[in-house]
């Protein structure tokens, strides 16, 4: 058995026009950077998981989105899996966490 | 550094705890002393003070010293309620710091026996704009950066009450929100709730009984809010590693909705003994408050509380403030049945201790003794006498004179000084803050956001109970006592607008440093005004809050007492009149006399930025008389609006009227106050006023119920076309809506 | 029954209405409250409450319609009614729906029939972002369905919404079919009965084609986010309510409305 | 000038309580994935931006978070920023989308 990291980031689908990305996006452009383009959100679901193998941890994880974290009548999903260092495992999922 | 002193403790207070225990205290109980001989736990620097307010009535069955203050309000029912401040942690994260602060006062209620039906927010911040005269002009002023933040802040805490007390099944159904640039480092957030239940479901915060069961219920444990006492780490990890320590307490609304219902049916059921939240200092706090009331010893085992982090230490767990959890008293042979109902809700709930007759708290932890001290010692506290020096600063404040430096403006500046200071934050619509809170939940709401004061029906009777919460910070500025008087009577008289009669008041005192003897000057006076605002207008204090240490660079914020005022209305028949206009001809009255009390007023801080001269007159005779008129309007229907005159004045009752109806109206400026100059007339805010509106039919009612009430009325015009004193109802609806946040 | 505080005053149940009482299963789920609200406003048509547990595995034998409550079902946590749907007592509330019973999923009772899959569509956060607690207008589009039989069509009613996630979604092929069959019950409008989906004061949560509300395939199970029950007495804003509940007990109840 | 595109993930401080996260992995646990352990549930922000370099974008981005889309009191966060491929601006922040 290993221990995993996972990390589902679900978001709307594109004809919902995510209104929460625009706000976002119209805030941006109103502090100042004029540059920045089609803001879209996503919520993250971090977990770990302990699993066979990597790939038995991302079927079981895909079956977790289409039965309970995500909503396909509005949202789409991404899925990702990583050995989770054995120790640090809190640690993994925010390498590059800012001081 | 001796670690008492880290810990918050002068050493005197150290001395005290080492002679009460003939011993010194060992980390564990040095960490519990500390936490509860705090400022915000043992009121002390102010309890001397508090004494000085009344609190008894004929209906007051519970005053201060309980979780929340009881009144008998007939048909066997008792209304219970309580306000809060949470102004610091909303500061560091608005969203938690005020969705906490509604959950915590939700739970004071709840602890009383009766279910919270209604919570009203009060809130300040510091200037949501970096413009206009008033926001440049002081020295807090809001530049753009503040004023960005303002607006954060602003934002979060509105979508923090939203988020919990929508989702808590708590009906938010009115408040206020006000802005001044001394609350640009220190928001404040009072929060207050009320319960009705029928007497007999009283539950009292005692650990009556030896031999009876305490029951921890609700959330798991975990190191929040564990604040100063952290340096007492032990090896664990070193004191500076914050990253063990949450800095934000995050409120679960599901688990508290959980809590209540389970709660709920143990009091129908008949299944506590003694009930307490807990709050300030966590399961310290509850365990020692609930034996001092009783009497009674605790012997606590931590091994029992359910933790949501593995290597917790006796001191964390003993003074995490962690949220949505309740300590019950039950007897033993109620327990299993006690631990069944909260697993029907779904509530966790652990045996945590048992009431002894040894008048001690004895802690136990891994079958270790880690604390055993007297519990009427750690809840008793110190009580201090703090110096206090009347503040230089307010001779120059008094000496401005506003009749020297304020222009009379012409007939012809009419429109436009309406239109300005309409635009003044303090008179912004702010639906669009109530809008996001679920303000009709239980069907009891007949007047919601937007009337001068809530009004709420008791199913099952034909009563109703009114309930208003105001503060005047810029009055307070200039004069404590008498600004304070001028709160509790803003607030009465917005309970008698809607035909209320105002028994009782609960006060909640925003205040800085009290180690600053000016501070404790403005506190004081402040409470000698509640005081006799108490005694004049015969509303017992019922209880409250204090929050000191509200300053940022040691400059304190204005004092600032909000003051929650609730009324009965024996027999509600239909919704009371409301502010807006009717129709068009109705006669329009000013009732009540206007002095000169343009010193302190919004126009003149808005459009000019002037503050000085003396808060706004008020007579106590005048007032009582004008809640028996008011009262009598209601009850007879006399009248088709009724709006009591506060910030802004006449004029702005006025725009008010209007703007609630799209309605014009047609009056003569002069009409009410001929011997004032213009600007006076229009904007002193004189207190003991209101404007009214009748059909032509009821002038001569009104007339004479005015006589009879011996106050001064004037009738001023009509209710016509779509302006107000020549400025268009849309320009003053526009300007009404410059700071939708 | 003595009226407890929060509960509405109880006449006794079955005296008044038409016949035998009506009565109504509400499943409460951890973190529903609207609860109490849909039993006083069901007591006002004549018809009696009984409150289910979640974890319960039936219902009363005796029920002859199930009325899911508004709330905030396992705190609204992941998505409104995401968690709910697993709860024992929605297989029961599936079978009776399969079988005709009446089913009106209200608010968060809506989002958990989306989820259950027994109402088509999702919806999703408001589009503006915020909670929203006002009234609305909306127009009966479809009167064959126990919960507006006894409304006129294209009637204008002014009902409470209260909600966070109430933005009614699908995509376009059940939309169509949605239109063909007649499903949508319910669609924002302004006072005077005018859709405009891109109006955000009159269709406030920016649902696709303003749907408020809507039905199955067989008409008899209905999901809408308005809260009827919330506009049963004038006293408290609106009675334009009581149709949806007078419908429900069949033909407007004896009792007059409470003033 | 180049095209970047950025994606900003939030998440809150492990230490915090997470009320959301329990109950998302008390759900996960009650559908039969006992394996599952502390979710916490963050946020990402997608979005694209002009700049001059790689290095500027990073920077301005980082600011972004400091000023508007973080809130360091109660949340880490970390950042990605890519070259964006010219054509493909908005597929470049869903790669793995499920179908
Ligand atoms: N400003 C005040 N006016 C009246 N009573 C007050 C005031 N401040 C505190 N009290 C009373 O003192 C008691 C202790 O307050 P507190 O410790 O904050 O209560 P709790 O521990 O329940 O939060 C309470 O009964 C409260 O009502
Ligand atoms: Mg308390």
């Amino acid at each position: 058995m290993g221990e995993y990291a996972v990390t589902v980031t679900v978001s709307p689908k594109a004809e919902l026009r995510d209104p929460e990305g625009k706000a976002i996006g119209d805030a941006l452009h109103a502090l100042g950077w004029p540059a920045v383009t089609t803001v879209h959100v996503g919520r993250t679901i971090n977990f770990g998981i302990a699993a066979d193998s990597l790939a038995e941890a991302q079927s079981q994880v895909k079956e977790m989105c289409e039965t309970l974290l995500v909503n396909p009548a509005i949202e789409d999903y991404t899925i990702s899996v990583r050995d989770a260092p054995e120790s640090a495992l809190a640690e993994s999922a925010q390498i590059g966490t800012s001081s | 550094m001796d670690m008492h002193k880290e810990l918050g403790l002068t050493d005197d207070e150290y001395g005290e705890i080492c002679k009460i225990l003939g011993r010194e205290p060992n980390h564990t109980e040095l960490a519990m002393f500390s936490v509860m001989w705090s400022e915000h736990c043992s009121y002390k620097s102010s309890r001397l003070h508090l004494k000085r307010l009344p609190s008894d009535a004929p209906y007051v069955i519970l005053g201060p010293g309980e979780n929340a203050g009881v009144i008998d309000i007939g048909d066997g029912l008792a209304l219970v309620m309580r306000i809060e401040s949470h102004n610091h942690p909303s500061y560091v994260e608005p969203y938690q710091g005020a969705a906490t602060g509604v959950g915590g006062i939700i739970r004071d209620i709840l602890t009383m026996g009766a279910r919270p039906i209604a919570s009203f927010d009060s809130l300040r911040f510091g200037l949501p704009t970096h413009e206009g005269p008033a926001a440049g002009g002081d020295s807090t002023g809001a530049n753009e950066v503040i004023a960005a933040k303002n607006r954060w802040l602003a934002r979060g805490v509105v979508s923090g009450i939203s988020g919990y007390g929508n989702a808590v099944g708590v009906p938010t159904v009115g408040g206020e929100i006000q802005y001044d640039p001394c609350y640009s480092g220190n928001p404040l957030v009072n929060v207050l709730c009320l319960g009705v239940m029928p007497i007999d479901q009283l539950q009292r915060g005692a650990a009556a009984g030896v031999g009876n069961i305490g029951l921890l219920i609700g959330a798991s444990t975990g190191r929040d809010g564990i604040g100063g006492v952290s340096v007492l780490a032990s090896s664990g990890f070193d004191a500076q590693d914050t990253s063990k320590r949450p800095s934000v307490q995050v409120g679960d609304p599901f688990e508290e909705k959980k809590v209540i219902e389970a709660c709920l049916e143990l009091f129908e059921r008949k299944l506590t003994v003694g009930m307490q939240d807990l709050g300030g200092a966590g399961l310290t706090c509850a365990t020692a408050e609930t034996a001092a009331r009783a009497n009674t010893g605790l012997r606590v085992n931590l091994d029992a509380v359910q933790l949501r982090e593995s290597d917790m230490e006796p001191f964390e767990i003993l003074t995490s403030e962690s949220q949505e959890r309740m300590f019950a008293i039950v007897e033993p042979g109620d327990v299993e049945e006690a631990l069944a109902v909260c697993e029907k809700w779904e509530t966790p709930v652990a045996v945590v201790g048992e009431v002894t007759a040894d008048q001690s708290l004895v802690v136990q932890s891994q079958g270790r003794i880690v604390c055993d001290v007297p519990p009427a010692a750690l809840d008793e506290g110190v009580v201090y006498d703090r110096p206090a020096r009347r503040p230089e600063r307010l001779d120059a404040l008094l000496a401005r004179d506003p009749n020297q430096d304020l222009p009379q403006i012409t007939e012809r500046d009419v429109p436009a000084q309406l239109v300005a200071l309409m635009s003044s934050p303090n008179l912004a619509d702010s639906s669009w803050a109530w809008r996001q809170y679920d303000h009709q939940l239980f069907l009891n709401t007949v007047m919601g956001p937007g009337s001068d004061a809530a009004v709420l029906r008791v199913k099952g009777t034909s009563r109703a109970i009114a309930v208003a919460i105001d503060g005047m910070g810029r009055y307070c500025r200039l004069d404590p006592r008498h600004g304070s008087e001028l709160a509790v009577a803003e607030a009465a008289r917005n309970v008698a607008t809607v035909g209320a009669r105002p028994v009782a008041m609960v006060d909640c005192l925003n205040f800085g440093n009290p180690e600053s003897p000016e501070v404790m000057w403005e506190f004081s006076d402040a409470v000698d005004g509640i005081r006799t605002a108490s005694l004049e207008l015969a509303l017992p204090v019922i209880g409250g809050n204090v929050s000191f240490y509200n300053e940022t660079d040691g400059k304190a914020i204005d004092p600032t007492p909000i003051i929650g005022v609730v009324g009965l209305i024996g027999n509600l028949s239909a919704v009371p009149i409301g502010i807006g206009f009717r129709q068009a001809g109705d006669v329009i009255f000013v009732v009540g006399e206007t002095g000169s009390d343009l010193g302190a007023s919004e126009w003149a801080w808005w459009c000019h930025d002037f503050v000085g001269g003396s808060a706004p007159s008020m007579d106590y005779r005048a007032e009582r008389h004008l809640h028996d008129f008011l009262i009598h309007i209601q009850s007879e229907r006399l009248a088709a609006s009724v709006h009591d005159v506060s910030l802004g004045g006449v004029a702005t009752t006025l725009v008010e009227c209007a703007l609630a109806s799209d309605l014009g109206c047609q009056v003569d400026a002069h009409a009410w106050a001929p011997q004032l100059g213009l600007s006076t007339a229009l904007f002193s805010e004189t207190s003991g006023r209101a404007v009214l509106s009748c059909v032509p039919s009821q002038v001569r009612a009104i007339q004479s119920a005015a006589h009879e009430a011996e106050l001064p009325l004037w009738q001023i015009g009509e209710v016509s076309g779509s302006q107000v004193m020549g400025a268009d109802v849309a320009d003053l609806r526009a300007a009404s809506l410059t700071h939708q946040l | 029954m003595i009226a407890s505080l929060a509960n509405p005053s109880l006449k006794a149940s079955g005296s008044e209405g038409p016949g035998p009482s009506f009565v109504v299963a509400v499943p409460i789920f951890p973190g529903s409250n609207c609860e109490h609200d849909t039993q006083y406003a069901l007591v006002q048509v004549g018809a009696e409450t009984v409150f289910v547990h979640h974890s319960d595995k039936a219902l009363p034998a005796e029920t002859a319609a199930i009325y899911i409550p508004g709330g905030f079902a396992h705190g609204d946590y992941l998505r409104a009614g995401a968690i709910a749907r697993f709860s024992p007592i929605t297989a029961a509330i599936g079978r009776a729906g399969a079988d005709g019973m009446p089913v009106l999923g209200v608010c968060n009772g809506f989002q958990i029939l989306c989820e259950m899959g027994l109402l088509p569509g999702a919806l999703a956060p408001n589009t503006q972002g915020r909670f929203l607690c006002r009234d609305v207008h909306v127009k009966v589009e479809n009167i064959a369905t126990p919960f507006s039989r006894a409304m006129v069509l294209n009637q204008v009613l002014r009902i409470p919404i209260n909600h966070r996630q109430g933005r009614y979604f699908a995509d376009d092929a059940t939309l169509r079919h949605l239109a063909d069959n007649g499903q949508i019950l319910f669609r924002y409008c302004d006072a005077a009965g005018m859709v405009d989906e891109s109006d955000l004061v009159h269709n406030p949560n920016g649902s696709i084609m303003a749907i408020a509300g809507v039905t199955n395939e067989n008409g008899n199970v209905v999901g809408m986010m308005p809260h009827p029950e919330r506009a049963i007495e004038s006293r408290l804003g609106s009675a334009d309510g009581r149709p949806v509940l007078e419908s429900l007990v069949g033909g407007s109840s004896p009792g007059a409305e409470r003033e």
